[in-house]
C-alpha cells in the first residue's frame, strides 16, 4: 500500500477541478453518452461540445475521414443551441461531481455576449471556454482566433458579460500562438485551452473528390500532438495564464508530456472515440505515477521539461 | 442502456471468398437483448493508423461468442482479415436502433446485397422463429459472392438469386429481381427490409414507395464514435415536413427508407 | 500492352522534368548515397539538401524523434558549403538526367543573393529552391518565411541575382499561406514548394527532458499530409505560380492526391528513410496510373478535385 | 557499395530471456563481405506508426540468413518481438563501418554490456577463426541477461562474466571487471572492443586510455535514414584537433573510443 497521496487538485483561474483530467469539447457529447464507459464523478472537467445562441444544423455529409493517425472533421458546429443546452443537457451533468466548462462559439461579438451572460445564470456551469478557433464554418470564430486586435475585443466583451472562468481557445492555425495568447492575458481572460484542430484536407483519389463535404476540415488525433506540445511550451513560457493542453493525448504519457511541457490542466478529444474509458485510465494513470514518484501535487512538474541548450 | 466495450479475442476466421471473411470472437453479450440489424465497433488495439475503430454489423450471436462477416475493402479491414484466432480486438456494442419486426401476418421481402446480406441474417432468424413468411433477394456481383444463401434456407425462407454478370440467378440487379416479384404477385401485407450499398437502398426505397410497402434499410457512413457524440455519421433525414441531419450510429442504422433525404454522399 | 503512353513532363516555371517525381531537400544527399537503391536517371527532379555559404555543423544530438505517424528533426543545416557542394556534390549529380534543384538558406538577404550568383554560373544546376522556411536555427530564413515584407524583398533581390528558375519554398506555421505565396508570385518567383515541416515538440517523460537538443523541431511524414494537402489546394486556387507538393509523400495515391489538390509537381522526403526505393516506386505507380486513366498529360488533372458545396 | 533491401521472411524466433529475443531471417547476403558490428535497418511493412525503420546489429550470418538478438525496449522491438515465423519484414544492409580486426599477435579483450554482446559475437568468431588470443567480458543487471556465453566460450575464448546484482561472476560492472583483469597482468599487445549502453563505453573508453590500449566502441543513436543522408545520427568526434559530428550510420558505430566527445545524449 502506497500511503503518499499527492494531491490532484488542480485550478484555471478559478476554475476549480479534482484532478487534472478533462474531456474536450466535441468528443463527449453532454456527458450522457459516455454513461456506461465513463464514472464522471472521476473526471476533472468536461468540457461541452459548442454551444451557439441557436440550434445549429452542421454541415452535410461525408463531414469525417481518417487520416494517418488523425481524423479531419467538418461538423460544423451542430449542437441543440442556448435554450435546449439549459433545459435538456444541464440538469444531467449538474448530478455528477464533475466540473462543467461550457464551450460557446458564435458569429459576432454580441453573440458570445449573450451566451456568456445567460450561461453566467445557469446553475452548474463552472467555466466558460470560448470557442474562436472553429474552422468549420464560415463564421465559427475562428476570424477572433487569428486576429489579435478581434480577439482583443471579444474577450475584453466577455469579460465585462461574465463572473466566470473565462478560457479561450485558441487556434493553432497561426504563425504566432504567444501574441495571441498574450492578448487574451491583457483582456482579461483566466485561462487558455491549447490546441484546437489544424485546418487539413484529404482527397480520395478514386473519385477524385474532398473526403469532406466542405474540402477542408480540422485534423485531430496523435498525429497533430508534437505540434499542440510546441504550442503549450512556447505559450507556458512567456504568459503566465494557466492551459488546459489537448491535442492527440491516448494515454497517461501523452497526458504527462503536456504537463511537463506547460499545461496544467489536460483534455482527451478524438481518443474517446477509440477507446471510450481512455479518460479514466488517465486519471488512474497519473495518480499512480504521482504517487510512484512522490509527486505533492500537479503544479511541482507543469512545465518542468528541460531543454537541452 | 446497455453497451459495452468487450476485451475480446478472435475464436475462428475463415475466408468465404477470396475479399469476404468471416470471424467468430469472443462476446459475453446477452443475445436476447441483440436486435437484428445492431452492430458493434471493432478496435484493433494500439494501433494509430487506422487511427478508427471499424463498424460491422452483428451478423450472428449465441451466448459466449459472436460472429461477423466482412469484406476486405481499405486498411482497417485490411489489417482485421490478417489476424489469427487468439489475438485480440475489442468490441464495443450493440449499438444503434436494429429492425423492428412487422405485426403478425406481414410477410416480410428482405434485400440484401453483397455483403450487406450479413446484417440481415439475424433478421431473418427472429422472424422464421416466430413463423413470419420470409422471402429473401441476395444479389451480388457474381455467384461466388452470393452470401448466405444456405442458411436462409434452411431457415425456412423463400431464397431468389440475383446476379449482375448472371452467373446464377436473375441477371441483374437485385433490385430489379424485387420489382418484377411485386410486379407479378403483389402480396397483401408485406413490408420490405433492406441492406447493401446506399445507391442500392435508393433504388429499394423507390420499389417500396411504388408497391406502397413500408421499407426499412440499413444504412452505411463513415464513424467516430458510434455512440452518438462526434456527430460525423449523420445523414439528411426527412421528419414531420422537416428535414434535418440524424445519426446512423444512434438515430440508425436503420431507417424508413421513405423519410431518408436520398442523394447525400457518404 | 498499352499503346496509350502519356506524357509526363512538367515545368514548373521553366525548371523542366520529365516527370512530375523529385525528392525532397534534406531527405536524399547529394544523390550517390542513394545510387543503390535509386536510377537517378528516373527521376524528375532532385532538391539537394540546403546549401549555405560557409560550411555548417549543425544542431547537437538528439537530432531526430519519432512520433505517430511522423518524426521530428532539428538537424540546423548541417552542409558542406557551397564551395565544397560545387567542387565535390555537383559534379556526381552532373552524370545523370535528371533535373537538380539546388535548394539555399542563409541569414541575410546577401547571403541568399550571393548564393544565387554563384549557383548561376554553376554547370548542371537548373533550378533554385530559397529555403525561407528552416525552423532548426535561430536565423535559418524562418523569419523571411512568415513576414510578408521581408520575404517580398527576399524573393526580389534573388530574382535579380539569378535568370534560373526561382522557385520558392514556404514555411506552413503561418497563418494565411495565399499571402505569402501572392508576395512570391508578385516579386518575381516562377514557382512555390509547399510545404516544409511544422513546428513540434516531443518529450521524453521518464527522463523529463525535450527529445529534441534545442526542444523544438520540424515535423515531417504522414502525420503533416492532410495539412499540405491543404495548403496546396488553397494556394493552387489563387495564385498561379505552380507547385511542387510535399509533406508525408508515401505512396503513388498520396503523390495523386497532391497533385489533384493543385500540385504540378511532387517530392518525397521522410519516406526516403522508410523505403529507399520509393521515389521508383511512385515513378512507375503514376505512369500506370495515367496510362490505365488515358490521362493525355499531367496538367490534364492538376488541381482537378472536386468539392461538394 | 555493397547495400540491399531485402524482402525477407521470419524464419524462426526464440524469447532468450522475458525481454530478449533471438530471430532468424531470411536474407541473401555475402557472409565473407559483412564486417563484424556492421548492421541492419529493419522494416515493419507498411507500418505509419512506429514510421521509421530500426537499426540491429548483425549477429550471425551464414549463406541464405541473418540472426539479430534484441531487447523489447519501446514500440517498434514490441512489435517485432511479436511477429510470427512466415511474417515479412524488409531488411536494409550491411550498413556502417564495423570492427578492424587488430595486427596479428595482439590479444582481444572483447566486452559487452546487455544485449550489446550482439554486436560482439561475429567480432569474436572472425578473431577465433584468425587463432586470436580472445577474452571476452560479458556484463549484464543479473545472470539471467548474460548472451552468448556459450557461444563465446566455445569459440575458445577466454569468459569472464559480470553481473550488477552479484548473481554470477563478478559482482559490479563489467567496466570494473576490466579494469581489475588489466591491473592484475597488464597484457603486452592488447586491444579493447566494446559494445553496449553509452555510459558503459564511456567507462570503457576511460580504462582503454589508463592503460594505453587501443580501444574501439560501437555507439547508438537514434537513426532516421541509416544511409547517411538525413544527418539524424551524428555524435561529436574529434579529429585531428577539431571536433565535428560524424554520423554513426556510416562513419559508425564503431568509432575509436579516444576520438570520442564523450557527454553528448542521444
Ligand atoms: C452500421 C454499419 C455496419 C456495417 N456492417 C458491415 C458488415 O457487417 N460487413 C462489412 O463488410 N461492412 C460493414 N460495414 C462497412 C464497413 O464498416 C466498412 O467497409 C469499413 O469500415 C471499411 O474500413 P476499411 O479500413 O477497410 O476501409 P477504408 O476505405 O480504408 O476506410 C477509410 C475510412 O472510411 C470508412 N469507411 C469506408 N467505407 C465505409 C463504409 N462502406 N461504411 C462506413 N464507413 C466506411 C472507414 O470506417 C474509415 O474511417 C458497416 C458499416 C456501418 C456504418
Ligand atoms: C547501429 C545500432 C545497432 C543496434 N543493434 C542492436 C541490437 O543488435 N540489439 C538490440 O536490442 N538493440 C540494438 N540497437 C538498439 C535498437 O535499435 C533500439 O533498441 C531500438 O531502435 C528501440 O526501438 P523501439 O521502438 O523498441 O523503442 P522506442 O523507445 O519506442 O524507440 C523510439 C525511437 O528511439 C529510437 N531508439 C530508442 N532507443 C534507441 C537506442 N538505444 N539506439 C538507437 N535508437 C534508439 C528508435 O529507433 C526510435 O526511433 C542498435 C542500435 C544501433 C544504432
Ligand atoms: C469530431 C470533433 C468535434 C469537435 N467539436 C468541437 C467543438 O464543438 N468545439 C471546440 O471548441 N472544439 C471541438 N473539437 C476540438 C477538440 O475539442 C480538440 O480541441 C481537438 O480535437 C484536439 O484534441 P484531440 O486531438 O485529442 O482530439 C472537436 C473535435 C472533434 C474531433
Ligand atoms: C531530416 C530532414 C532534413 C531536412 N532538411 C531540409 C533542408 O535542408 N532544406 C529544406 O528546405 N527542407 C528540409 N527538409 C524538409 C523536407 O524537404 C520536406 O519539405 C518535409 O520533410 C516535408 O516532406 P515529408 O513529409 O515527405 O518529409 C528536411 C526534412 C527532414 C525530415
Ligand atoms: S459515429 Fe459519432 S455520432 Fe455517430
Ligand atoms: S541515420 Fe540518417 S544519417 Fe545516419
Amino acid at each position: 500500500m502506497n500511503a503518499f497521496q499527492p494531491d490532484m487538485r488542480v485550478n484555471i483561474g478559478g476554475f476549480q477541478m479534482k484532478n487534472p483530467v478533462m474531456v474536450a469539447s466535441g468528443t463527449f457529447g453532454y456527458g450522457s453518452e459516455y454513461a456506461e464507459f465513463v464514472d464522471l464523478n472521476r473526471l476533472g472537467g468536461v468540457a461541452v461540445k459548442s454551444i451557439t445562441l441557436e440550434p445549429r444544423a452542421g454541415n452535410p455529409p461525408p463531414r469525417i475521414a481518417e487520416t494517418p493517425a488523425g481524423m479531419l472533421n467538418t461538423i460544423g458546429l451542430q449542437n441543440v443551441g442556448l435554450e435546449a443546452f439549459l433545459t435538456e443537457k444541464l440538469p444531467y451533468l449538474r448530478q455528477f461531481d464533475t466540473s462543467v466548462l461550457v464551450n460557446l462559439s458564435g458569429y459576432t461579438v454580441s453573440d458570445y455576449v449573450q451566451l456568456c451572460e445567460r450561461l453566467s445564470e445557469a446553475e452548474g456551469v463552472h467555466g466558460l471556454e470560448l470557442n474562436v478557433s472553429c474552422p468549420n464554418v464560415d463564421c465559427g470564430g475562428m476570424q477572433f482566433g487569428v486576429d489579435p486586435q478581434l480577439l482583443g475585443e471579444l474577450v475584453a466583451a466577455c469579460r465585462r458579460a461574465t463572473r466566470l472562468p473565462l478560457i479561450v481557445k485558441l487556434s493553432p492555425n497561426v504563425t504566432d500562438i504567444v501574441t495571441l495568447a498574450r492578448v487574451c492575458e491583457e483582456h482579461g481572460a483566466d485561462g487558455l485551452s491549447l490546441i484546437n484542430t489544424l485546418l487539413g484536407m484529404a482527397i480520395d483519389v478514386r473519385t477524385r473528390r474532398a473526403k469532406l463535404s466542405r474540402g477542408v476540415g480540422g485534423l485531430s488525433g496523435p498525429a497533430i500532438r508534437p505540434i499542440a506540445i510546441r504550442m503549450v511550451w512556447e505559450v507556458a513560457r512567456t504568459v503566465s495564464l494557466p492551459i488546459i493542453g489537448m491535442g492527440g493525448i491516448t494515454c497517461t504519457e501523452d497526458a504527462l508530456e503536456f504537463i511537463l511541457a506547460g499545461a496544467t490542466a489536460i483534455a482527451v478529444g478524438t481518443a474517446n472515440f477509440v477507446n471510450p474509458s481512455v479518460s479514466m485510465e488517465i486519471v488512474s494513470g497519473l495518480e499512480a505515477y504521482f504517487q510512484e514518484h512522490q509527486i505533492a501535487s500537479v503544479d511541482k512538474i507543469v512545465g518542468t521539461v528541460q531543454v537541452d541548450g | 442502456m446497455n453497451r459495452h466495450d468487450v476485451r475480446s479475442r478472435i475464436l475462428e476466421k475463415r475466408f468465404l471468398a477470396p475479399r469476404h471473411v468471416w470471424m467468430r470472437l469472443e462476446c459475453d453479450w446477452d443475445p436476447a437483448r441483440v436486435q437484428p440489424g445492431q452492430f458493434l465497433h471493432l478496435w484493433l488495439p494500439e494501433l494509430r493508423d487506422p487511427l478508427l475503430r471499424r463498424p460491422y454489423t452483428i451478423y450472428r450471436i449465441r451466448p459466449g461468442e459472436v460472429e461477423i462477416l466482412f469484406q476486405v475493402v481499405g486498411k482497417g479491414s485490411g489489417l482485421l482479415a490478417e489476424r489469427e484466432p487468439g489475438e485480440r480486438v475489442h468490441l464495443l456494442g450493440p449499438l444503434g436502433r436494429g429492425f423492428a419486426l412487422p405485426e403478425p401476418g406481414t410477410r416480410a421481402l428482405i434485400v440484401g446485397g453483397g455483403v450487406g446480406m450479413a446484417s440481415l441474417f439475424l433478421l431473418i432468424q427472429r422472424l422464421r422463429e416466430q413463423e413470419f413468411e420470409v422471402e429473401v433477394f441476395i444479389g451480388a456481383r457474381s455467384r461466388d459472392y452470393l452470401l448466405c444463401r444456405d442458411e436462409a434456407a434452411e431457415s425456412g425462407a423463400l431464397v431468389w438469386l440475383a446476379t449482375e454478370d448472371g452467373s446464377e440467378g436473375f441477371a441483374g440487379l437485385v433490385t430489379e429481381l424485387v420489382a418484377q416479384r411485386l410486379e407479378r404477385n403483389p402480396p397483401e401485407r408485406a413490408v420490405l427490409y433492406g441492406c447493401g450499398p446506399t445507391p442500392m437502398m435508393e433504388a429499394l426505397a423507390k420499389v417500396g414507395a411504388a408497391h406502397r410497402l413500408p421499407t426499412y434499410v440499413a444504412l452505411e457512413n463513415r464513424m467516430g464514435c458510434a455512440l452518438g457524440v462526434c456527430l460525423g455519421c449523420v445523414v439528411p433525414i426527412r421528419r414531420e415536413g422537416t428535414s434535418r441531419y440524424e445519426r446512423v450510429c444512434t438515430e440508425g442504422p436503420v431507417f424508413e427508407a421513405a423519410q431518408v433525404c436520398w442523394g447525400f454522399r457518404i
